[in-house]
């Protein structure tokens, strides 16, 4: 922890702390973020998006995992990691793509290098450490930033990710942010180690602990661990120790497996709050650009709205397009089929 | 039980699986029931719901997030006198288990020449129709049932959902258990206690008719049924058959249906290429072959992804589709 | 590489695939090939024998031992510009990795609007006929033949073995590719180079006949064409198709041969619930039902675990079972 | 290490030393592991096996994963561990009954406790972590020793298994024998960690390294792992640092990928050279001893060679027996088309 809940230093390495500048960009990072989920939320509510995994309370981890990177760097998200998409540069719209439900993913991956959004647990981060092996292998000066929770480092997928990494010595870094929580499963269910980061041990890989709701420890924290593998020093696992502030999703019930008051402690470290005190407090942060951040991310949210509430017309020849690069002889017959039924009910 | 003992009541098919698994854990200790959010949660189904509280900690429990790990380790208890009944919270989320079924699971009577007997049942909501996203709505019955050494099941009604999974349980084989998550929701009457329906391997048949025969399991028998609602309208009299127990196959309850209607459309959500309709299609094409009057037909998700949730109706096999394939069957011959 | 500079080898179907491997290697820069052992060792079955050697261990290499690492891994080295060929060392332990194929790379072209192709050849030893134990003999094409988005290859000669593992290693999307375990040794004469023999999705009449239709692929081919000449000599024409392509499937070939036999055996070794010869007896009966004098017979694996070495003889469809279905095809209608 | 290469107390623990009993006990082990190594191999040679991956220059760990097991516990071996298999009673003619071909698995695993071997990698430690707990769920006394090998901890069944018996407390020793080799690969392809025992540390499991080809070593940490395990003190990982002399299995070439000094090197390491060199300094152990020990191996080696010449007719009607508990219709109908079969060929 660099800054304690109410933004004040900790004073525990002064020289860790990052420069004004960098703080102030991931602050405004953390209120489009913060305007995001919420603007997320009320379009489930408004019946535009099927689902969201909120990332309320974890913007810190969101905003720090893309800061963190160079445009020749690739982001590895999950399905909670909207915030930290837009934070590369995605666009909102084509991010909830997948939640609206017009297609399975709406960003072209290597616009910005930010890989589709991955919902089998664990899976994306062998798909990451494949990334960053290619990269390598050309000579490229690229590191992957794999991101799971603290749920899905129980898959055998997690396992086989971060020993291929070591063992092939790619530049990813392993970022989990664990937010005590897989749905209602609390931690103590995952795991009996002493930390998540200690999971580095058995593969050689140096494994960290951050606050979660730091955004300048984080910022050190990431910094650093993506220099080392940009080094040639091989994975890098960093543990954000974080929290779930909503439910799992919208259709998620969280009061059936914890306690509001153990909610309410986590509301006294909200990442923002802290920020922005310290921030202010160091003068680098006054009313005005508060405001100026906020409209910004009210005008983003606006543009999501925007996009949201457009309708597409669902094409049934998408579904059969893109299944092969040339459509094979059966899915041509099915395409006519369906066609053909479309053609019926027209003709009725 | 007997039957004037049994209770009926109104359940959804969740309800019904619940109360399956709760009258389950009562009648036998060794039955344990686990998986992802199964405990306290109650499941993302609800279907779960209680059974922590009643039964305690150690009869229902969460595991590590892990589905390879949670079939392995049943694998153990099953081995060690347990009954474990575990979820797989939803179907494209069974894959990673899919070496621990395939190559134990199904295999361990075998291998030991019945020595181990591995009561194990693997619960499985499935199939689409609730505008879920990429990997929450897969058919995936035709790996399993392609697996020897597995029973494969998939009711259609809240009282088989109960009675199918109370046969399930108590059987000494491994059964996948396939739960059409759009039908969570659809209540009627059920039978409660053992015994009061069919049981594994038998099909029934749902609806009389005399034209044509509908074969359909799970998610899809109440729309082949909406369709021969439909088709009864223009007066053409369609037969359902509801499979219910895929493994084993009631060939003789199906062949005597197609027999019976000298036509057959196969009604089936999954993608139809090797699948299990196909399997059905084959089958009815060996076995009623001089008393087709037309070729089988096929009625099954195209082949390919699932769609995402805006486009999903295009894949489900609907009423319209199915009127479609009878309209098909070359009646002109008839 | 024009006709006439085609040099033609006497190759085993293990260096066919070899030689195809080098030759890919040696004009793409991208191709990669990775496994358990393909590196110094050149696999188990000695079919990647020298390509470390000869391209370095950047480009042909040993993994840690973990199958859905391999093929997610393989995912992320396609996605950033490389052509992996991976090897699953054997059919059941490509298990593991089961949910990356499913789940990835059998479907991220599709989620990704064709943005993202994955390039990716999986290659299976597989099925028996060579005393294997356990888990060294399954024959599990239905899994990867009913997955949407896959491509999936059975060839049965070293010259296909050659051309179609060059083409599979060409196609922008990933392709799931059978080696029949039982053939590596077969000889035969491989024209080398590309396009020699039909692509993807192609049948081939391997045969002529007249009087029945067999259609098999991989493994199951030879033993087909054994059956052909032996019932030739009892003065009946077989006709014998090898599909080479199970997905996409010849549908054109595949039925213009039914039709002129006006009678079918599907031959092939996995067990035959909801498989791919289930698949075929299916279309056949759809599309070529009034040129069929009888049903389709489908002559396929028991549905059973594969048996230890000393019984697999019962499993493996063999030339008597194939006799015996063939006359089995009611010739007295006839 | 207890005993250096020639059989001398290391010094290290002199109490750690087990007693001489315990360690005759284990030599008659390994005189016994050794020969039916050398007995199956000739049976491969002969055609009688159809493969044998033998544990040659590895019989230390396998006598002590039996030898610290009490009558209710659990042993769950790999395809590699026939001879500890045997250490815990089991007759070898029907242990090696897979390898022949005559059945998947030859013996009663609720006769000895002891699974059948798993070929599947990994696969086999999650069951041995089901056996536990289900055992302790019952109030029961029971430790379940869940082999593999260097190659298997790269699975992700390995850290599954681990994770569910960490998180469980459940009583499982896993024995790790790092024989250096996952068929051609060498163990720096598998892991770039300090050890396989620091594998334990990202879950909370104690983890211990321990001389593979030092009898004495290896009983007192593994009969220490049992301890603790049955303790309720959880899981326990154990590394044998070992070697396999031979290749793989009889198919293998193991001249491809490795230097015949490299396994020379390890002939002088010889665990039962240094065993019975001790017991003898020790005066626990004389000629006559020996040669009964000899004699004794001797006599199993005969009852194998014996059972495994034994020509069994296969019965098709196994194949169908055992799938359910009850045929399926289909099956039933399968069994008939081959006994048609077989008919139609007798007629012939
Ligand atoms: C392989 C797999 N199994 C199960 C699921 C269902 N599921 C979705 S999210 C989730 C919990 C994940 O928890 P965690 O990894 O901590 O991430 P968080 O949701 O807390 O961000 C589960 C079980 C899944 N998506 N994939
Ligand atoms: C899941 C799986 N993948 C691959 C194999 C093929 N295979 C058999 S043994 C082996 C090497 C195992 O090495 P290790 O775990 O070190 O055990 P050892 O053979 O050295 O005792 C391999 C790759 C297998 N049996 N199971
Ligand atoms: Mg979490
Ligand atoms: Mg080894």
């Amino acid at each position: 922890m660099l800054l304690d809940p109410d933004g004040r230093p900790t004073g525990a390495d002064p020289a860790a702390l990052p420069a004004a500048e960098e703080l102030l960009t991931g602050y405004a990072g953390l209120v489009t973020a913060r305007r995001l989920n919420e603007q997320a939320y009320a379009l489930v509510r408004q019946g535009r998006l099927a689902v969201y995994p909120s990332s309320h309370g974890q913007e810190a981890c969101q905003v720090a995992a893309a800061q963190v990177l160079a445009e020749q760097d690739w982001l590895f998200p999950t399905y909670r990691d909207t915030a930290a998409i837009v934070a590369r540069g995605v666009d909102p719209v084509d991010v909830l793509v997948l939640l609206k439900g017009d297609w399975h993913s709406g960003y072209d991956p290597y616009e910005h290098r930010v890989a589709p959004q991955a919902t089998p647990l664990a899976t994306q981060l062998l798909h990451a450490v494949g990334v960053a092996h290619a990269a390598r292998h050309r000579g490229e000066d690229t590191v992957v930033m794999a991101m799971c929770g603290d749920g899905a480092t129980s898959e055998g997928d997690f396992h086989e990710a971060l020993n291929f990494a070591a063992v092939f010595g790619a530049p990813v870094v392993f970022f989990v942010q664990n937010n005590e929580y897989a749905i209602s499963v609390p931690l103590a269910r995952q795991s009996v180690a002493p930390s998540l980061a200690h999971k580095g041990v058995g593969y050689g890989i140096p494994g960290e602990r951050v606050d979660g709701n730091d955004l300048a420890a984080l910022l050190r924290v990431l910094v650093d661990a993506v220099a080392r593998a940009r080094a040639g020093e091989g994975p890098q696992l960093v543990e954000a120790h974080t929290y779930r502030m909503q439910a799992h999703t919208n259709a998620d019930d969280a009061t059936r497996y914890r306690e509001d008051a153990e909610v309410a402690a986590w509301v006294a470290k909200d990442p923002l709050v802290r920020l922005e005190a310290y921030l202010r407090a160091q003068g680098a942060l006054d009313d005005a650009q508060v405001a100026a951040f906020a409209d910004a991310a009210e005008r983003l949210a606006e543009h999501t709205r925007d996009g949201l509430n457009r309708d597409v017309v669902p094409d049934p020849d998408d579904l059969f397009r893109h299944v092969y690069s040339r459509p094979t002889p059966q899915l041509a017959e099915q395409l006519a089929i369906v066609h053909d039924e479309l053609s019926r009910e027209e003709a009725q | 039980m007997t039957a004037s003992a049994v209770e009926h009541e109104k359940l959804s098919v969740a309800q019904a699986i619940n109360c399956a698994l709760r009258d389950a854990m009562s009648e036998d200790a060794s039955v344990l029931v686990l998986g992802e959010d199964v405990g306290p949660l109650g499941g993302v189904f609800r279907v779960t719901d209680g059974l922590t509280a009643e039964f305690g900690e150690d009869r229902c429990f969460d595991t590590p997030l892990a589905e390879s790990g949670i079939a392995g380790f049943a694998v153990g208890l099953a081995m060690n006198g347990m009954r474990p009944v575990i979820e797989m919270q939803f179907d494209a989320f069974a894959y990673p288990a899919f070496e621990q079924v395939v190559s134990h699971i199904a295999k361990m009577r075998n291998r030991t020449r019945g020595r181990v007997q591995l009561p194990i049942v693997i619960r499985i909501p499935y199939a689409g129709g609730i505008g879920g996203v990429e990997h929450h709505c897969d058919s995936s019955e035709s790996y399993y049932a392609h697996t020897p050494g597995l029973h494969v099941l998939a009711p259609s009604t809240p009282s088989d959902a109960y009675s199918l999974l109370r046969d399930a349980i108590a059987s000494p084989d491994p059964v996948v258990f396939l739960e059409p998550k759009k039908l969570y929701w659809a209540k009627d009457e059920v039978a409660l206690g053992r015994g009061q329906e069919p049981g594994i391997g038998t099909a029934v048949v749902r609806r009389q008719g005399t034209d044509a025969t509908l074969i359909a399991y799970g998610p899809s028998v109440p729309v082949a049924l909406e369709a021969a609602e439909a088709a009864a309208r223009d007066g053409r009299s369609l037969q359902v058959v509801d499979l219910r127990s895929i493994v084993p196959f009631d060939d003789a309850t199906v062949c005597a249906a197609v027999e019976s209607t000298g036509r057959a459309v196969v009604v089936a959500e999954a993608t139809g290429f090797a699948s299990v309709a196909a399997e059905i299609a084959a089958r009815v094409g060996e076995r009623c072959f001089h008393s087709l009057h037309a070729p089988v037909r096929r009625v099954t998700g195209f082949d390919i992804p699932f769609p995402p949730p805006k486009l999903e109706h295009f894949q489900l096999p609907s009423v319209d589709r199915i009127l479609d394939a009878v309209d098909d069957l070359q009646w002109e011959d008839a």
